[in-house]
């Protein structure tokens, strides 16, 4: 019984691993071979960074039961950090690769610090409280950033915080230009990079999961008052679940920010959390492998709509809509039951047919 | 003097966000659902009475009436096709249908009005008045504003408290469960409740693209926004919470642009939010339930 | 599990139904890109849809005018491909490799600034030639020799704003008010505020918006009455200048308002009382009331395609299109020819040529990709843009 | 109904009712407990001492406060006169993880189960602070997770099959029989290593025979752990054959406190309980 127990998990894990992996194998060979269209190389680094995203929001939201709307907000600060710590070690470490690698952890551990500071006052609220608070925390990160200048003079390293444009002195570059974000980035990200962040990322939540801290914070989404009977300290838990979701994120806004040559803060905006979160939903909440599948279906769908021009993005909120009620609707599932039932008679007549 | 016209300025804001946020608590309250399309409904009502008044060359007060009756039966729609059939499901999920309705309704309104902003012709002809000598001047717009929010939260709370309809309603905000027993229709409650919610959502649009006069796809988004905040702010589920955290947060967002700083504002509205949502959980005028063990 | 299945049912049905869709879509438009065949093919991205829809439309109705144009009086073909890039730097990055996926050999854009910086890097590493309408940063032709501009770049609109006030003392105590989630406003008004110290002008109140907090511009309007301020100046777009407008107008405030570009187009919003503009000057280097029989002739097609007065972005694209094509017929340029080679050509025409279009009589362009035209002060009057000399 | 006696049987403390836990340190100590919710006195006076391998039983009219006290036993509320000392320590502000890992675990009246976890999960939760393995070796997965959940997984199975959970291990607690659940949540509450445990209505919707086997596996859980046992129910078939002292509470205060023959005679709780009917 125990062996078996444990052989389910082990065995879904090891399909969410094998999965990405194939379909990194794939996409990387293929690229290599040039069959992939500039279309498709430009989705490769993103759909990685949305699978991390949304792979550390189903964390939150999925399994600990907090619903988070701000999470864009620690995605740009992971970008942000990102972008000023590869361009701060230009020069002094001469692997690309090892520059954005400790681009992606700084970018990752100024978010979870600051998810921490966040997470000690605003872990004290639940439910739609929680998620406004998150709300505003991602628009206060986006504002901060927005009139945040950093760059370099001759007398070293400068950053600050204001309404009025900083000053470099002589020899001043800009990395971060307040309210024109960052411009000249250099696109350090890359897609081995990206599968990387993946696997980091799955590696991290799966192993959560599946332990003793996972039980503690599925307890807690279950059973609030039941999981502090038994001894479980339910803010330490839930400020767990939200500091690992933020350096998550903050890695893969770090990618993202090294994905393109200029950004600004108002990418990570509302509109960003909430594409995130439908990611999750859409996936399933609680779904490693659905979010995993879902951000990689939902970030492309809108870009293959292209040749439907101005019908692209009203369509998008059709199927959105669609699928949420083919997955949830208790009516319309009953009747998809119906018809896939009928379905499946057909073909087990047919093989039948066949088989006689 | 300044001082004055900040405040008024703030109150006159305020005002609109809160009959946004009137029409968002009533929804949650009854629904127990984040309508995030709500914003994009008080668009529709803009442009419906903008239509009217620009294209049919009709008085306001018609206008208004349409935009009312356009939005009332888009929200009973709305609430049928989208909503409905997934009662009873996690809330995330209605959440997420939510936002599919807002972006089906930005980009329809693009589709068909185009993305070129409308300026707004004012519903108001009354002139401003101005006092002290042009030191301080009170818009029609702000009057009339003022008036029919408070004149909507006066008549919510009597519809709430005197009407059959209104008792059902508060029956199932309690207990869902209970009001069925007790022979009380839940669906069609929820369905009249969207019906109003919308309907005040037309108004909260013509009077919002009346003070800012930009009608465009993506007007309601942002005050839409700002009114959930707002309905937080006071307490959501609760009507006079909804007004007070509505008129607050509009005199707040003023006053941090007037005396601190029009760069930080946003932050500074947030900021404060957080910190009311930390002194009262369940925002000023929320009751705070504690759960049954 | 189960769940699962459905979502990707739902999906593939939808994929399914889309390319339905979009193989009909392919074959109507089959006529204007397939009369082509031998064409150059020109990329376009900007916001189509979204709140930055107006500029991304006004520059797709632009260039497809000046694409009908060309094409008609044969010779040198183009076809042309607009892509939404929803004023988002990421969507801008897959509406250009959307575009190079096509074919695309000259990128005809982007039309806003933050993406086009995105856009910039990638032109600049692929080798494709980009002249931008509209992307007014800075920072965007300093990706690469081959990104270049029509539109004056913001640090020297704010640089004439600041001298043109200077320089006929237009007032006293200048307050400013700009959008500083905005590249574009914050970039004018950086370089404004410097020059204008350096002028010795009087900014007595700076004040800023965000595209969040835009719904309501009252305070800052009020903020610059009570510093007394009898010259506001507004980088930024006419839409929310027309909100500042409507609101000085309420409160009984009217000094003199000054705009850059992006305020050309107030007179056309929907709905607007043209008669609160009337007074305000603007630095723009196209006015749709010009007796320039070109001009006129554009206005007249432009408002026959769209039913509105083309501002100031579709006369920028129109020359885009107009300006490379010139650039082509001197360079010798033929549609077999490949992205990179034509980039050479391109940017060796650019770097010499003058070019006549109706923002600019004898534009040049430096081999930093910037313009060099003389921006034209004008002053609303009776509804209507008149030069001001 | 209305005269209800207001003297209240004083137990004098450390006097404690089991032989073999005379003069030992009370598991549960409980002094002149009270609790106001808004001005309404919910409990009050309430004093019970509870000796280390002791069943003891808390009786009374439905809405008579037994359910309040437990919350107030646990930490979930906070008392507003009196104090609670778990094994000799004042619980006093502290939150209620905290109460539990001073030794006292519960069960709850409405089953509060984690029903979308396993019914092994949901007892190895019941464990969490008994796992010794860090949140890094967990990430990681360091050979001390494997012991650590080998050693869970063991304990965990053999609580189960205690209680005769065994065949259920795998299935969702929320999918399995009601009575059964009601067991889960035992095994879940002496999962913590307590030195006592509350139970709320154990047998509410258990059949007879459920019932008497629960009263057998009650004894048995006091004689292989070592534990007291204090608990809830309106069987007064189970209470009167398992308790070794029965309080009975009315309107939130103690009206009766002594062994089943004692409490059965009172006529107090006679008054008590016939005007429960009345009611009814």
């Amino acid at each position: 019984m125990k062996k078996l127990l444990k052989n389910k998990t082990v065995l879904a894990n090891a399909r969410i691993y094998l999965l990405v992996t194939l379909g990194f194998v794939v996409m990387f060979f293929m690229n290599n071979a040039g069959m992939l269209s500039s279309s498709w190389k430009g989705y490769l680094v993103p759909i990685c960074v949305y699978i991390s995203l949304a792979v550390s929001l189903n964390l939150l939201v999925g399994i600990c039961g907090e619903l988070s709307l701000g999470h864009a907000g620690f995605m740009g600060i992971g970008a942000f950090t990102g972008i000023v710590i590869a361009a701060l070690l230009k020069g002094k470490v001469e692997s690309d690769f090892l520059r954005l690698l400790i681009a992606m952890v700084g970018g990752g551990i100024l978010s979870g610090i600051l998810g921490f500071l966040i997470g000690i006052p605003v872990l004290r609220l639940r439910g739609d409280y929680l998620a406004i608070v998150t709300l505003a925390f991602g628009e206060i990160m986006k504002n901060i950033i927005g009139n945040l200048y950093a760059g370099t003079d001759n007398n070293g390293f400068h950053m600050a915080v204001t309404t009025t444009k900083m000053a470099l002195g002589d020899g001043g570059k800009y990395i971060i230009n307040g309210p024109m974000g960052a411009t000249g980035v250099q696109k350090l990200a890359t897609f081995p990079m990206g599968f990387l962040l993946v696997l980091f990322t799955l590696f991290v939540v799966l192993n959560l999961v599946n332990s003793k801290e996972g039980r503690a914070i599925k307890a807690v989404r279950d059973n609030r008052i039941a999981a502090e009977s038994v001894g479980i300290n339910v803010t330490a838990f839930r400020m767990k679940a939200f500091v690992v979701s933020a350096v998550l994120a903050g890695m893969a806004g770090a990618l993202f920010g090294l994905n393109y040559s200029s950004i600004t803060a108002s990418k990570f905006n509302f509109n960003t959390s909430i594409n995130i979160l439908v990611f999750v939903v859409m996936g399933g909440m609680g779904n490693i492998l659905g979010s995993v599948i879902s951000a990689t279906v939902l970030y492309v769908l809108p870009e293959a709509m292209r040749s439907l021009e101005d019908y692209r993005l009203i369509l998008y909120a059709v199927v959105l809509i669609l699928v949420m009620l083919f997955t949830w609707s208790p009516k319309v599932k009953e009747k998809v039951a119906i018809v896939s039932d009928k379905f499946s008679r057909m073909f087990k007549k047919k093989e039948v047919e066949t088989n006689g | 003097m300044s001082f004055l016209q900040y405040l008024i300025n703030g109150i006159s804001i305020g005002a609109v966000y809160a009959i946004i946020a009137l029409g968002y608590t009533m929804v949650y309250g009854i629904a127990k659902m984040l309508n995030f399309a709500h914003g994009d409904v008080i668009m529709v009502g803009a442009y419906a009475s903008y239509c009217v008044t620009s294209y049919l060359g009709l008085p306001a007060i018609v206008s208004i009436l349409v935009a009312v009756a356009v939005c009332t039966l888009l929200g009973i729609v709305i609430e049928g096709l989208a909503y409905k059939p997934l009662r009873g499901t996690p809330s995330l999920a209605v959440l997420i249908t939510a936002i599919g309705v807002s972006y089906f309704l930005q980009n329809a309104a693009q589709l068909i009005f185009g993305s070129a902003p409308k300026n707004f012709k004012s519903i108001v002809s009354m002139k401003a008045l101005t006092l002290f000598g042009g030191g301080l001047t009170i818009t029609g717009e702000v009057l009339v504003t003022i008036v029919v929010c408070v004149a909507i939260m006066v008549g919510l709370t009597l519809f709430t408290s005197r009407t059959r309809m209104g008792k059902a309603m508060r029956a199932v905000s309690e207990d869902r469960a209970a009001a069925q027993l007790m022979g009380i229709n839940v669906n069609q409650t929820i369905s009249v409740t969207f019906a109003i919610g919308s309907a005040l959502a037309a108004v909260a649009g013509v009077l919002l693209c009346s003070t800012v006069p930009t009608l465009m796809p993506t007007t309601g988004a942002m005050p839409g926004i700002r009114a959930f905040t707002a309905a937080v702010f006071g307490g959501i589920g609760s009507i006079p919470g909804a007004m007070l955290g509505g008129i607050l947060l509009g005199i707040i967002e003023t006053f941090s642009k007037a005396y601190i700083s029009t760069q930080f504002s946003d932050a500074i509205v947030f900021s404060v939010l957080i910190i009311i949502l930390l002194v009262k959980p369940a925002g000023l005028l929320g009751k705070q339930i504690q759960e049954k063990v | 599990m189960k769940k699962f299945i459905a979502l990707m049912l739902a999906m593939l049905m939808v994929m399914g139904l889309m390319a339905g869709c979009s193989s009909s879509e392919t074959a109507a438009e089959a006529p204007a890109a397939e009369s082509a065949a031998g064409a150059i093919k020109l990329g376009m991205c900007g916001p189509l849809t979204g709140g930055a829809a107006v500029y991304g439309t006004a520059v797709q109705a632009g260039m497809e005018i000046a694409v009908e144009e060309i094409n008609a009086k044969g010779g040198l073909q183009f076809a042309l491909n607009c892509q939404d890039d929803e004023h988002d730097t990421e969507k801008a990055a897959n509406a250009y490799n959307a575009l190079k996926d096509w074919g695309m050999q000259i990128m005809a854009g982007p039309v806003t600034t933050a993406p086009s910086n995105v856009v910039a890097g990638e032109c600049a590493n692929d080798q494709i030639f980009m002249l931008t309408p509209s992307a007014s940063g800075v920072s965007v032709i300093e990706y690469g020799d081959n990104i270049f501009q029509i539109c004056f770049t913001d640090p020297n609109q704010g640089v004439a704003s600041a001298d043109y006030m200077a320089s006929r003392e237009l007032g006293t105590t200048i307050g400013v008010i700009y959008d500083s989630s905005d590249v574009y406003s914050a970039g004018i008004y950086e370089k404004f505020a410097a020059q204008a110290e350096a002028n010795g002008l009087n900014i007595a109140c700076v004040e800023a918006f965000t595209a969040d907090n835009k719904a309501d511009l009252t305070t800052q309007v009020t903020k610059c009455k009570d510093a007394g301020c009898d010259l506001v100046f507004l980088p930024f777009y006419a839409t929310e200048a027309a909100q500042v407008l409507t609101y000085a107008n309420t409160i009984d405030y009217s000094p003199i308002f000054f705009g850059c570009d992006g305020l050309d187009g107030v007179l056309t919003v929907e709905g607007f009382d043209p008669a609160l503009a009337e007074g305000v000057m603007l630095l723009t280097p196209f006015s749709a009331d010009s007796s320039d029989v070109a001009t006129q002739m554009f206005v007249a097609k432009y408002q026959d395609k769209t039913g509105i007065v083309p501002n100031q972005f579709a006369a920028d694209a129109y020359d885009v299109i107009y300006a490379i094509a010139q650039a082509c017929e001197k360079g010798g340029v033929t549609a077999d020819m490949s992205a990179s080679e034509i980039n050479a050509i391109m940017v060796e025409q650019f770097t010499s040529m003058t070019f006549d279009g109706l923002t600019g009589k004898g534009m040049t362009w430096a081999a930093t990709g910037e313009v060099s035209k003389s921006p034209m002060a004008v002053v609303i009057e009776n509804g209507t843009y008149v030069g001001v000399e | 109904m209305a005269d209800y006696p207001k003297n209240v049987i004083q137990v004098p403390t450390y006097n404690l009712f089991r032989e073999q836990d005379a003069g030992k340190l009370p598991v549960l100590d409980v002094r002149n407990l009270g609790i106001d919710f808004g001005g309404l006195t919910a409990v009050d006076s309430f004093n019970i001492t509870i000796g280390p391998t002791e069943i003891a039983g808390l009786i009374g009219p439905n809405g008579a406060g037994k359910t309040t006290i437990f919350n107030l036993l646990t930490g979930v509320y906070q008392p507003t006169r009196g104090s609670v000392l778990v094994n000799g320590i004042d619980i006093k502000g502290m939150p209620v993880h905290k109460v539990n890992k001073l030794g006292i675990a519960r069960t709850f009246q409405n089953i509060r189960l984690f029903s979308e976890m396993t019914a092994l999960d949901n007892v190895k939760v019941g464990m969490h602070n008994e796992i010794k393995c860090s949140f890094i070796a967990s990430l990681l997965r360091l050979p001390s997770y494997y012991r650590a959940e080998a050693a869970a997984n063991m304990k965990a199975m053999e609580l189960l099959d205690f209680m005769g959970l065994g065949d259920v291990a795998d299935k969702k607690a929320g999918s399995l029989p009601y009575g059964v659940q009601r067991r889960l949540e035992i095994v879940r509450a002496l999962a913590t290593n307590p030195s006592i445990i509350l139970l709320d209505e154990p047998a509410a919707g258990m059949n007879p025979s459920e019932t008497a086997e629960l009263m057998h596996q009650i004894r048995r859980i006091r004689d292989t752990f070592h534990i007291a046992i204090f608990l809830i129910e309106h069987d007064m078939n189970l209470v009167m054959n398992v308790c070794e002292t029965i309080a009975v509470v009315n309107y939130g205060k103690i009206i009766c406190k002594g062994t089943p023959e004692q409490v059965r005679q009172n006529p107090a709780v006679i008054e008590a309980y016939l005007g429960k009917e009345d009611n009814d």
